[in-house]
């Protein structure tokens, strides 16, 4: 039943060679990431309120676990996270939206560094995300001190999501309320994009999409060509994406923070600052352009 | 004490069993307390053997604008014990809300000494100040914490040297004639430190190059003045 | 189960919505039941009255201690439950000791007052803070509160601890059952320049507005910290009586 | 059967080791300078071995003494560099602070009487500040303008000494540690004629490539040495 | 009764993806007493208003040295902030310890709000119910910081938590994109004035040398507090209503 | 029975215990040569309990995995057990990584329990093979748990006897064939001078292809002028 769910739901992004890991077929709640959203909407409202939804370690009478679900909600509360993995490396972008206008810049930042060829993007509740970039680090650090390599980015997915997972099977933990984006590069595979959201399921990517509005911007990234797509054409084409994605009428000011690791700069980076703001400014154009078109 | 060391190898570990872990880096430190000042002076000689890998290592902690702690010894030991004891002194003055004083110090190095009974530090401390009422007092310590208050002392491998002369000229011990006690103006103490290390550094291969002297007075906490010695 | 677990005053690490931790609170409550205790502090030293409730005329009045010693020039008085106090004054004593160990000085009243005060908060939070070790933790808060008296070289202090593991400085404070009555006495009557003397009869004064019974040299205990000496005594009933006999003379 | 370890019997010493290494403070950065041999006792075993590290963009690192350890401390800095990396904060350790590191692990090594066998030469160049210092195989931490390790504190420092000058600049620097090479390469028998030279300046830090010294044995008394039969030698 | 249900402990989740616990707690920065920080190219700078139960109380502990280039304000619960400071404590001392070097403020934090969203994740922990604004100077100038019970972290120019807050943003919000060309004295005064918009409601209170401190911290100035008359020279603003130093007025 | 309960946890220094002196020694000649494309290693076959030849016959050349080979020498029971660990470090990884491990790798590991058991441990360890990645390298890993690649390394007490050898006849860039008939001239040198080296000469060829076994017997070593 696993096998057939899951062939019928990967969406088209994902990469068919993606290993689905044992330990998730045996993880609970697969079932309700490929719910169907009607049904799912209902028994949700149902469920409110019946107690079966206060921890982690309760199944509800029809094979649920809802605090998982609920951490799903934290996870997509914050703005856009974006990762693409291009031929000649992997950007992750976030919609960081601003509190106050009063912080500095790069205050609160959701794109982490991980190893000299690791990085990672947290959509949902930011302190959480910061606890899984440091425990990626030891394991990236750890490692290496014992191979003598950089850790390749399925191990290390794995190793990442199996912590998450972990925090969903007990009653004295919380599930982690984020989802975050690995990406890596290696001499041996090239560029890796991995999502791994609060149940601890994870998959390789193309590209994917996390938080508020992830909905629309799968859509824009199906329709990308992700064999031909070079790093600087992606740092655009995440800029529109999230520009769309944000109503500048009812939403507050955001920044956009990239974070990419390329083949030719040899180690992860942030995207230096002007290149944001052109790659931001040109989006908006094109956005103002369309506008007027129609 | 070296006896010791290869006890606490066998306890501590057997990994290493004949790794000696002390070296002498050698170092004279005297301390001087008068009626409103206190004297702390250190050598700046790094030795080994016969070879002096740098001339210029810094021996003294000024704890705070009344108390100065001056080391010789093993300098690796002696600059972990000068962090150990700044780091105390620092979680004091924030937790008590109060400058630290002379006689806590003494009390504080002589435990945080005996507290390595076992794997002592190697090191010979001075340490110098004015207490309460703004009278210089010195203490010296061995290398297990045993310490005493009094008004002068020498400690380091210049010891032997300069003690007996200190006793002598600060405390007028054993004068061939009973003289008055004239107390040391402060001028006179620092000039009396500047002849006995020129003197050590004549008969002493490990006191030399410069020594470091902090006059620690009420009015302006504590000076730093260096004097150069022999460099050979 | 989950269904019942709709308030917010169980658990000791639950936050009401307003953001106040009610086990914390309703522990303050605890010393609303219990003896009124009373703490002045003047330039020449720092009085602690307390009442003693002698729960029935077969209890030896000399076995309730409401007064203890920390150190030599420390004390405190407790209202509360006395046996969570012990627990608190056990801890500030050996803190006491080893500053007297480790600096061979007498400790300052506010850093042994916020001493005391880490043990009290250590309920829902390990002090050692090693992740990985499971926490020595206090399943409540302690419900006392101490008027904790001293000198030291800054001179006289009065401090005011609670069980939320805060602690205020006072110039005069009352605390339990009458404190509330006692607070707007002393509120009234505190002047700075007061003796010992005076404070002395004003805490009994105070003791004396809010006790149900008639205040007798049994039911009543007086210490003080003097500023000259920096000792910390517990008056005998003599000095007791003769405090009393002031007191009565002022009146009449 | 007595378990009683007595210390004699068990001579530890290092194996594999590199001979000296010397440093010296320009006034426009630092040098340092290390052979590239590991010996394995008197066997001249590893001839290509490069005992100078770039830790950071401004801090390098030339080490002797058992090499073994001094791996093990060149991983301990990555790990300590790739953390700073992550943080991406630009708060690069200077070499002072890397310098104090290292005194810290050596001493913590060595109380534990497990010592790293090393004797390491941290220099750096920041904000137009030179840095030099030493640690050794006790914690024991120093800086000081010229700095030499293992026989070259005996044959090195007093050239070192007498050619500086606080206004040396780092070209003069390479001249001089190449000259006290030379001297240890005639008189240390743990040396080889190869050498690396390493420096830290406003640019950042440059490794050498290996290279050999001008030597010279064409004195007349070394070609025709005088000795006969009925003198003695020396 | 259908919203509670979530709400009692930090590990569950509400329907809506909320931890309530976590916001009850930021609930308890908001009762705290105001404090604000601002800096400018070289200097960061706190004021606080203190709180007083009654005039024979000492006010409570607002701001905290940390090390020598660090300190901060708290808004909340006193005693959580004194274990926080404990904390930040070691860890500058620990820094220093093995590199001879002041702690950089970011990674400072960066500890500390790790340490907060530990407490945020498990059952036998509650969320610290304090919210601090950290300023400090290192070697990339000065910085000022805060910290929510979540765990979050954010690096401002001018910032105010606590009770009416909210009064102190709008004055900030106003002023903040000229602080980096100000001096240190206009700073302060910014400071004052932003403080003084939280009590500007209250009838009974305006700020005095009683019930207000600042702390500034700076590239030629170690983490220093003034209280009492030493915030005398800045309250002078209250009176002018301009945050530009009177005539004649030194600098501090 | 109780009593060996009272040691249980104690290292023992092999000083204090007599017996373990008389342990089997690889006083051994082993070697390893890169090419480019793989590596070649070598080793004679002689196991010796003092001066007793415990075995005339043994294989010092262990496969740690597919394409990586190791070389012992020291104490043949340290090393095996060392070989023994890394090999199942390296098939748990290899499994983990889906792909062949690398050189580097299975080198660290064997440096990882040298090192950290170095004063326990009489082991000298060549560590050479091939990967996908960076193709044939060569590790030593003498006593005491330093790791340095070189184009080609030379152990145990055998390799005294022909640093000169080496280093006279070694090229860079030497094919496969060259290679093995340097390692081949190497370690009959060797085992000519010395007294805890000999018996027969095993090579062992990695490559991408595959591992290629040789065994030259005792009496049709090359032929070597002596006196």
């Amino acid at each position: 039943m696993f096998y057939s769910l899951s062939t019928l739901l990967i969406p088209k992004i994902l990469e068919s060679h993606t290993e689905i890991k044992l330990y998730i077929l045996h993880s609970h709640f697969l079932f309700y990431t490929h719910t169907h959203t009607h049904i799912y909407i209902y028994i949700y409202m149902a469920s409110i309120g019946t107690g079966y939804d206060l921890s982690a370690t309760t199944f509800s009478p029809d094979g649920r676990v809802f605090q998982v679900e609920y951490a799903q909600k934290a996870a997509d509360s914050s703005g856009l996270t974006l990762g693409m993995c291009c031929k000649d490396g992997v950007v992750l972008a976030v919609e960081k939206v601003l509190l106050s206008k009063m912080l500095l810049k790069e205050s609160g930042r959701r794109v982490h560094l991980i190893d000299q060829h690791a990085i990672l993007a947290v959509a949902g509740m930011g302190p959480d995300g910061r606890q899984l970039a440091t425990r990626a680090r030891q394991e990236c650090e750890q490692y290496r001190n014992i191979f003598r390599m950089p850790m390749p980015a399925h191990l290390l997915a794995e190793r990442i999501a199996g912590y998450v997972h972990v925090h969903s099977l007990y009653w004295h933990v919380r599930p982690f309320g984020c989802t975050i984006l690995i990406g890596t590069w290696d001499g041996k595979q090239g560029p890796a994009l991995y999502m791994i959201d609060p149940s601890g399921t994870f998959y390789r990517y193309y590209g994917c999409a996390a938080g508020k509005g992830k909905q629309g911007a799968k859509t824009g990234l199906e329709k990308l060509d992700f064999h031909q797509l070079s790093c600087e054409d992606a740092l655009f084409e995440l800029a529109k994406l999230i520009n769309a994605a944000h109503d500048e009428s009812k939403d507050k000011p955001y920044e956009m923070e990239m974070i990419w690791i390329k083949r030719d700069l040899g180690k992860a980076s942030l995207v230096p600052p002007n290149l944001i703001e052109t790659v931001r400014q040109r989006a908006e154009q094109l956005a103002r352009e369309e506008e007027m078109a129609d | 004490m070296w006896k010791e060391s290869s006890v606490v190898a066998t306890m501590a570990s057997l990994q290493r069993p004949d790794f000696m872990p002390y070296q002498n880096n050698g170092g004279t430190v005297v301390a001087i307390g008068g009626e409103d000042y206190c004297i702390v002076s250190a050598t700046t000689r790094l030795g080994l053997g016969f070879a002096i890998p740098t001339r210029n290592v810094c021996r003294y902690s000024i704890l705070n604008n009344r108390v100065v702690l001056a080391t010789a010894g093993m300098f690796a030991d002696t600059a972990t014990l000068h962090k150990v004891i700044k780091a105390r002194v620092k979680i004091y003055e924030e937790q008590q809300d109060k400058p630290f004083g002379l006689h806590s110090a003494a009390q504080l190095l002589s435990n945080t000494l005996y507290y390595r009974r076992f794997f002592p530090y190697y090191t010979f401390n001075v340490l110098g100040g004015l207490d309460e009422d703004g009278q210089g007092f010195v203490y010296g310590f061995d290398a297990i914490g045993s310490g005493e208050k009094v008004k002068v002392v020498c400690n380091g491998t210049g010891q032997a040297l300069i003690q007996p002369i200190l006793d002598n000229q600060v405390e007028k011990k054993q004068q061939y004639e009973n003289k008055q006690i004239t107390k040391l103006s402060l001028q006179e103490a620092v000039d009396l430190i500047k002849d006995v290390f020129t003197s050590a550094g004549e008969r002493d291969i490990y006191t030399g190059d410069a020594i470091d002297i902090c006059i620690i007075t009420k009015e302006k906490g504590v000076l730093v003045e260096t004097f150069q010695l022999k460099q050979d | 189960m989950f269904l019942t677990r709709s308030e917010y005053d169980r658990g000791v690490n639950t936050f009401s919505p307003e953001g106040r931790l009610f086990q914390v609170e309703y522990a303050m409550e605890a010393i609303k039941l219990g003896s009124t205790a009373v703490g002045i502090q003047t330039a020449e030293g720092v009085v602690l009255a307390v009442e003693k409730r002698l729960s029935s005329p077969l209890l030896e009045p000399n076995s309730v201690e409401k007064l203890v010693e920390i150190d030599e020039h420390v004390g405190c008085a407790m209202s509360g439950l006395v046996a969570d106090a012990r627990t608190m004054i056990e801890h500030a004593r050996v803190e006491a000791q080893n500053h007297r160990f480790t600096f061979d000085e007498a400790m300052p009243v506010e850093s042994l007052t916020q001493a005391t005060c880490d043990l009290a908060l250590r309920f829902g939070e390990g002090v050692e803070d090693d992740e990985d070790k499971e926490e020595e933790m206090m399943s409540r808060p302690f419900g006392v509160s101490l008027l904790i008296a001293g000198v030291d070289n800054k001179g006289p202090a009065l401090f005011y601890t609670d069980p939320s593991g805060t602690y205020i400085r006072w110039l005069a404070k009352a605390i339990g059952a009458g404190a509330e009555g006692a607070q707007s006495a002393l509120q009234e009557a505190y002047y700075k320049s007061m003796t010992l003397k005076e404070a002395e009869t004003l805490a009994l004064r105070t003791l004396r507005e809010v006790m149900e019974e008639k205040v007798e040299s049994n039911n009543v205990e007086v210490a003080a910290v003097r500023t000259d000496t920096k000792k910390f005594v517990i008056y005998t009933e003599a000095q007791v009586k003769e405090c009393l006999s002031r007191l009565e003379n002022r009146d009449s | 059967m007595q378990l009683v370890v007595d210390p004699v019997r068990h001579t530890t010493s290092p194996l594999v080791t590199g001979g000296s290494v010397i440093g010296i403070k320009c006034s426009d950065g630092v040098v340092i300078a290390a052979d590239t041999l590991a010996s394995y006792g008197s066997l001249a075993r590893f001839q290509n071995f490069s005992r100078l590290l770039k830790v950071t963009d401004s801090c390098l690192l030339g080490g002797g003494g058992e090499i073994s350890d001094f791996q093990e401390i060149q991983r301990l800095l990555e790990n300590l560099t790739t953390q700073d990396f992550c943080f991406n904060d630009e708060h690069k350790k200077s070499p002072r602070s890397l310098h104090q590191y290292l005194g810290r692990v050596l001493y913590a090594q060595r109380s534990r009487l497990n010592p790293f066998w090393n004797s390491l030469i941290v220099g750096g160049y920041v904000q137009s500040q030179s840095f030099l210092g030493m640690v050794d195989l006790y914690g024991t931490t120093f800086e000081s303008e010229v700095l030499a390790s293992g026989f070259g504190v005996l044959l090195g420092l007093p050239l070192l000494r007498k050619a500086y000058r606080p206004d040396l600049t780092v070209q003069e620097g390479i001249k001089i540690v190449e000259e006290v090479y030379r001297v240890l390469f005639y008189r240390d028998a743990r040396s080889i004629n190869r050498i690396q030279v390493a420096t830290a300046t406003v640019d950042g830090v440059t490794i050498s490539e290996p290279y050999s010294l001008e030597t010279k044995w064409d004195f007349k008394g070394f070609v025709n040495p005088r000795s006969t039969y009925d003198e003695s030698t020396w | 009764m259908f919203r509670n249900q979530y709400d009692t402990d930090v590990t569950t989740f509400s329907p809506q993806g909320r931890l309530h616990q976590i916001e009850y707690a930021q609930e308890a920065v908001k009762q705290g007493s105001a404090v604000v920080g601002v800096r400018n190219k070289n200097y960061a700078v706190l004021a606080t208003l203190k709180r007083t139960t009654s005039d024979l109380a000492s006010t409570q502990k607002k701001l905290f040295k940390i090390d020598d280039h660090v300190g901060m304000a708290i808004a909340g619960l006193t005693a959580d902030a004194r274990l926080l400071s404990k904390y930040m404590r070691t860890e500058c001392l620990n820094y220093k310890y093995v590199y001879e070097c002041a702690m950089p403020l970011s990674r400072l934090v960066l500890r500390v709000a790790d340490k907060h969203q530990i407490a945020t994740q498990r059952v036998s922990k509650r969320p610290f119910g304090v919210g601090l604004l950290i300023i400090g100077y290192d070697q990339q100038g000065p910085h000022l910081y805060e910290t929510s019970p979540s765990g979050e972290y954010w690096e401002y120019q001018a910032m105010s938590i606590g009770a009416r807050a909210q009064s102190a943003r709008t004055y900030l919000e106003k002023v903040f994109e000229t602080l980096n060309s100000c001096s240190l004295d206009q700073l302060c005064r910014h400071a004052i004035l932003a403080l003084r918009e939280t009590v500007a409601a209250l009838k009974d209170i305006d700020l005095s040398t009683k019930n207000c401190a600042l702390a500034i911290v700076g590239e030629d100035l170690d983490f220093t507090i003034y209280e009492d008359e030493d915030v005398l020279p800045y309250l002078d603003v209250i009176e002018t209503g301009s945050s530009q130093p009177m005539d004649g007025q030194s600098s501090t | 029975m109780w009593k060996e309960e009272q040691y249980a946890g104690v290292s023992i220094p092999n000083d204090c215990l007599p017996f373990t002196t008389e342990q089997h020694m690889l006083g051994t000649t082993i070697m390893a040569v890169e090419f480019d494309g793989g590596v070649v290693l070598g080793a004679d076959s002689r196991t010796t309990t003092g001066a007793y030849i415990a075995n005339r016959v043994s294989d010092k050349i262990t496969p740690l995995s597919e394409r990586i080979y190791c070389c012992r020498s020291g104490s043949a029971a340290d090393t095996q057990a060392i070989a023994d660990y890394v090999r199942y470090y390296l098939s748990i990884h290899q499994l983990d990584l889906d792909d062949l491990p690398c050189v580097k790798t299975a080198a660290s590991i064997c440096r990882e329990l040298c090192y950290s058991n170095k004063d326990r441990l009489l082991a000298g360890i060549i560590c050479a093979g091939w990967d996908p990645l960076y193709g044939g390298q060569v590790y030593t890993i003498p006593l005491g748990g330093t790791m340095i690649r070189q184009p080609y390394s030379i152990g145990g007490s055998g390799s005294t006897y022909i640093y000169g050898f080496c280093d006279a006849h070694f090229q860079k860039g030497m094919s496969r064939e060259q290679c093995i008939d340097f390692t081949k001239k190497a370690v009959a040198l060797a085992m000519a001078r010395d007294g805890s080296s000999g018996g027969v000469i095993r090579l062992v060829v990695i490559e991408k292809q595959g591992v290629w076994r040789e065994m030259i017997a005792g009496n049709q070593l090359p032929v070597i002028s002596a006196e």
